[in-house]
């Protein structure tokens, strides 16, 4: 009934004979079920509702969460840059998705299979109201456009996370270019590597080599990430990271007071990211049974148990327990429970939630400070700490010692979803793994298409005009007018 | 005729327009300003980030009067906005030469 | 499987035998399947769930989503007004509808069926908690209670909808009763000639002929709508003309800067709609299945696209690609794919979303001043205009050849949901026939209803009043005290 | 098929033999299925899916819907303390509800089992994907894990309801002691009182004396309560109103200005409450048919007719329709429908409305004034007063009489969902004594909590800080830096 | 050198710089004010909280002209602000002893 | 005692202020304003109608000085609010009669 168990072949003693791989990742529902021949499934509405909704939840996150969470914490002259650039990234990524992303994401990329899919589905291609794509239960299939929307939301948010890096200075014809390459070089990829796979069908009636050799690369090294920790989390965090570094410091950084111009608006994008997240986590495991509610209920307490964690270490720390403490606390906890939301249990997520808060609020405020980088709000500090965070515990917390569910072996019981066997170090090692391509593909790359946009077209302002603030330079408009 | 400008804390607006109505003053304006002087700010915190916020919110109150009136109104002015507390404003005064109501066009003392 | 097929009899050639229509709207759900005697069909739960959330979705667009995009792009002094009017309109529509709405549009009107239904359901009478109605699906039911909620969320936006064309000086007292009716005399009477037929078992069953007799006038045309193009958008945009034109324009327009007060304000509307509309185009499927998912799907890449058509075409008319411009291209894009949602293939919405784009924003840019009419927040231009675009579109793009999915013909194959044959120009001849009725019934009504309220009570504020603001004159109260 | 019905032993004629009670609240879904032997019952995933989306609408209700409804009404200097009031509450009650607020609510309590619950759950133990809770028709499951999150939403947003009685005055540390101590004392037992039971498979194979006799003390009066009148807004409404009068008015209460600072987030609240209330009335249903349905059409129409009744009568009254008076209205029609959302026909729910408009409308102007109590954000008035009004009107349009639903006795028709007898005066004495527990308990209760809070860290904050804002003196940021 | 300082009315901001310009003043400042006077405010109502706001929006105009031009300056304001009714505001006139222009140290007349 | 009144940039202040401070001034009055001149604004469009902005965003800072710091201040504020470019707005000096500090009645020199 569960999610999908890795071939934990990084432990030479486990990946002896009858223990076959299967899902790492949450989200995988590749191989199309018209490959099962016999009796096609037919979906179950339910499935198709709760994919439905979660879908919608998703782009709720997006449009108008975390817009508000971002605009919310800039300067009012840029706000409406910011309200900008994350609804043109979304919708602009939604039209390459349809073209060619979903394709490049989720089909079988031939010799390229390993990094990245192939042009099969481009334009949709064959895709229609009777196809459908497995779930992570044998059997349990959904209408292939409803993953399509689910994933297209993935795609669409993902990019929109790393603009908080370089905010208040950035050209937006730049971001454009920027991220239009961003995704096709390095999303796309990403989410090939750690989602594709052959599927559970494939999984219970196929030896455990099979199944692998046909599964992206960071799948084949057994990490398991629930709902997209690293393809969504980290690698924003990253190239977050790499950008504040290459776009340098806002004019007056350090000097001038940049206090958020409306703590307000960043609290009605930090509950509408809560509230998105749900479909987010508990989509993706894109049916609606129990671990649907085992992925909510982590999400509602990792975060609750985060947000507090921050904003008591702040409370001692600095004198005065803060909105903005809280706000950011509540993000890294949904973060961290990103890839584990279907793995560990309530209290594990307790734990991960209050250990998030503390590590995020040392790296958003000594960290950040000692090593001198604007990351203007925190994406690295929140999404790429949190995120590493969460990659690691999720192979501690999966443990069922610990309340965890386990993962499951597809190759026990004909793929009923019984769960394999469990080792830390090589679960944790597979964990680092992914998570050290995604920082090294996320790095490097990003660090290449940043400076070839920088060439073309410069990616700052100039001085002028960020003073003047984006929204009147770049945009013509202001915010407000009251 | 004078313009008595007085800088006050916000909260004592009311008890300083009865003031003045109390000594037959019944026209003001009023606006929102921001204070730096003896009374210190408070600290706020942005991620890691600490501001000093020395600028803190007043009234600024205009007024313009008889000449044979300004003592009487600053007297009622300071003693309404006085809390004791650091930070309760100033006021000062200035001569006008002139002064006409537009809706009328009379002018200098007719005008208040 | 899918919504309904229409008879198509505007094409003789085509009339003859066996053609029977079905439904061409995918709302129709009319008659309640106690009338299927022999084993009564069970509600599936994952499609109630899915009409109650479609509804709730709904609900969300209206209040705070539409109060909040009309409202941010006001000026501060009447922005309370337009929250008012939106949500006051909405409340007392909800309450009309159970009273007598919901049986004027979905009850057999006896003579006048044509037009209009009767008094057979008013206050809901006969319906209750084990009552259903069909879906587009032969066989496939919802409880009826289901279908009058989500009915009645509609009934509750459309109206709402035309404020933002005399915003900032009609008369409150004048809206409600103009509004009270509107729906009375405009929108149920259309809803009911637009969506009225005697549903999927009965089309199955029976001669083409007698489907089209028990059907209202527009759908018997054979014009095909699947979320409500014509009975929301086009309707609410011609009234909406018509009464900007019928009030005149406000004080000061064209000299007084009449900037929007909020754009984020405007903002967070724009993505509630987006969210909300989901609830719209995807739950007027009113089943959870592939086509809800195809409905999906295009609802999110006809607003991205014609988002993007109106800011690059900014970008270059006017040197800034603004907020205000994304906002309304987004909003163009969700109303000319509303009738489209379930028929065109993701690629034709595609299309629809640029072409839609790029024609509004001439609509609202250049016509506009061209005509010099004050529709203070355009609701002609991208609901009227981008509407109109969108039903002619859509018998276009339903094109299997051009990826479009067919329109279901339910005599064949027992009503199994076949799609029946194609023919361009029927189809477009169809969907104008539509449009032009939904055009005069509405713009002539309407106008005959302004005349009448003027007559009443007067539609206009004073001047004064209209200077000093709608929120301290109309309601005593300001939206802000910073 | 539905929810529940009463022992009716309030009334000795009733009691005699046959009559066996079965369940009085619609959130009773008590006994694990586990207990059930034979076949154990899956869970339908249209109701799993309809139970996970109404769990994330109650969150959207709380943060941001309901700290945007209070933040707007109070003054800028204030703004950001109240948005952080909210949402800390709703993330510590969540973490102390899965440590043992679950298990104290919704355990055998042994002993105590009439006031309050046990400790056998505590941590979640024993609550895994697999297990799975009572609905409220015999045979029909959900996960339980969805359940002890939805009930968790409930747990999260009934404290943060009244920390509008005191808004703009307490301290924060105070607060979080106060509501900690609070939902052990008050909310948990009244929980457990008035929801536990021992559910529907168990009433229809035992005989009455033996179902009452496991189920809580409220539970056991026979009064019907669908979502929560009682334990979630009487019980805010009583202690908000002792809240206030122990507090103390605010400075400058009666002289100063106090407008709400900003109505646009008031509405923007007012909105998200009533989109977030149909998961909470209409998943209080636990089940996706047509009861739930009828909750969502009843929680649509009562609100609509109390926001119009109070906006008719404050404009006779005032002389203009205020935005404040409609979101009032809302609210209070949201209130008072929430007893009786699955029980009332819709037509009774309008007349709810229409009278609870009215009622909270006198109580929030004239009787404050008169009785000169400071409830900041009248939540007295409106959740107090309009709880009893709802709870005890639910009494008598349950009648089916009057198109009401009735109430289920299990004991007929093999536990088949069949409605018992009705008798007003028992089922209104009934209401009565479930409203009279919940109003002593929570006076008294919180009266013992607020001194002992009050004596250990003290409830307010100093004049001086009170002047300032406690945005600043207790979280030292602001909410806008415009 | 003189400094017309008007209250006005704030829709009329427009006409007011329209006029100024008329006579070739090029230059002023607005500030966003509240004003009390013979003009009434209104009544607010919240939840049964009666409040009458007595200070109504204006706008304050300041503008730093040659002394001799002060009475062309506030004819010109006087006429363009005015409406007839009650509440279109004042203007005050006092000498100011210099003036600087921050960009390019100019003084006095040259600085306006 | 003197009252010199600067329309500056906002992102000035903060070197307005510290360049103040040198010179031992330590109390000031900010008002938000909105400054019209030389400076040209911007255009703004909303759909498909254009506005010309002309007004911009400026600050007001009033302090008041004895009469013999008048110079020291004027050139402080000017040297730290200049950038050289269009826009950077202008000092005003006018004379005060009197000046009050509300918390204490202490008047003129005192008051400061
Ligand atoms: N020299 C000055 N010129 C103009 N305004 C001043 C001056 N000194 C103080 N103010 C104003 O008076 C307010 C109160 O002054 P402050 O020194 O804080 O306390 P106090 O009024 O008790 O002396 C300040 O916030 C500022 O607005
Ligand atoms: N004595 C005064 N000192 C300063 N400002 C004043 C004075 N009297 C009136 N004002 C300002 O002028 C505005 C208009 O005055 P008011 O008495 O309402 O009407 P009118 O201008 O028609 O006489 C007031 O709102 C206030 O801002
Ligand atoms: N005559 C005037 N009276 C009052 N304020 C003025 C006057 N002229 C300019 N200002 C203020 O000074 C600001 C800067 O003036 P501007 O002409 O734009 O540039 P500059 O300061 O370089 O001459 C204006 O925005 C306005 O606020």
């Amino acid at each position: 009934m569960k999610l999908g168990s890795v071939l934990r072949w990084g432990a030479p003693a486990l990946a002896a004979g009858l223990l076959v791989a299967a899902s790492a990742y949450a989200q995988d529902a590749a191989a199309p079920a018209a490959a099962a021949a016999p009796a096609a499934p037919t979906p179950n509405k339910g499935d198709t509702t709760w994919m439905l909704v979660s879908t919608v939840l998703v782009l709720l996150m997006t449009i108008p969460g975390l817009a508000l969470f971002y605009g919310g914490l800039v300067r009012t002259k840029n706000m409406l840059s910011v309200l900008m650039q994350v609804t043109v990234i979304a919708c602009m990524v939604m039209i390459i998705w349809v073209v060619y992303g979903y394709s490049l994401a989720f089909t079988d990329g031939g010799g390229l299979n390993s990094f990245v899919g192939g042009f099969s589905k481009a334009f949709l291609a064959g895709v229609d109201v009777t196809t459908t794509v497995e779930t992570f239960s044998r059997g349990v299939v959904i209408p292939e456009l409803v993953f399509v929307c689910f994933q297209m939301t993935f795609a669409a948010i993902t990019p929109a996370l790393i603009v908080g890096a370089f905010a208040e200075r950035i050209k937006f014809s730049a971001l454009l270019l920027f991220i239009a390459l961003w995704v096709t070089f390095i999303y796309f990829p990403i989410a090939h590597m750690v989602w594709w796979w052959p599927g559970p069908e494939f999984a219970s009636t196929n030896p455990a080599d099979a199944t692998v050799a046909g599964a992206g690369l960071s799948w084949s090294f057994g990490a398991i990430d629930f709902a997209g920790g690293t393809v969504v989390h980290i690698n924003a965090g990253i190239t977050a990271l790499v950008g504040a570094l290459v776009l340098g410091k806002r004019v007056g950084y350090g000097k001038d007071l940049m206090a958020p111009h409306s703590l307000t608006m960043t609290l009605i994008g930090a509950g509408l990211l809560w509230v998105g997240w749900f479909g987010f986590n508990a989509g993706s495991n894109l049916e609606a049974n129990g671990y649907a509610a085992l992925a909510m209920i982590n999400t509602f307490v990792a975060t609750a148990a985060a947000a507090l964690a921050w904003m008591f270490v702040e409370w001692m720390a600095k004198g005065h327990p803060s909105l903005l403490g809280v706000a950011s606390g509540a993000v890294a906890g949904l973060v961290a429970v990103t890839p584990a939301a279907g793995f560990a249990g309530p209290m594990g997520s307790v734990v991960l939630g209050l250990v998030v808060g503390v590590i995020c609020f040392v790296a958003c405020t000594s960290i950040k400070n000692a090593l001198g980088y604007d990351d203007s709000l925190d994406v690295f500090g929140v999404h790429g700490v949190g995120g590493i965070v969460g990659a690691i515990a999720t192979g501690i917390l999966v443990n069922p010692a610990l309340g965890g569910a386990g993962v499951v072996d597809y190759t026990l019981d004909g793929g009923a979803g019984t769960a394999g066997a469990y080792d830390l170090a090589t679960q944790v090692i597979a964990q680092c793994k992914g998570v050290l391509l995604t920082v090294v593909w996320s790095g490097v790359g990003s660090f290449i298409l940043y400076k070839i946009v920088d060439v073309l077209i410069g990616l700052r302002v100039t001085e002028e005009k960020e003073r003047e603030g984006l929204d009147i330079t770049e945009h013509g408009e202001r915010a407000y007018n009251m | 005729m004078k313009l008595v400008m007085a800088i006050i804390k916000p909260f004592k607006l009311d008890e300083v327009r009865d003031a003045l109505t109390g000594i037959g003053v019944h026209g003001l304006t009023v606006t929102e300003v921001k204070g730096y002087g003896r009374q210190k700010g408070h600290t706020e915190i942005y991620r890691g980030a600490e501001y000093a916020v020395s600028f803190l919110p007043k009234l600024k109150i205009e007024v313009a009067v008889a000449s044979g009136s300004v003592d009487k109104v600053v007297e009622a002015i300071a003693s309404a906005a006085k809390t004791g507390q650091i930070g309760d404003g100033k006021i000062f005064v200035y001569s006008i030469d002139a002064a006409v109501r537009i809706r009328t066009g009379e002018t200098d003392g007719d005008a208040l």
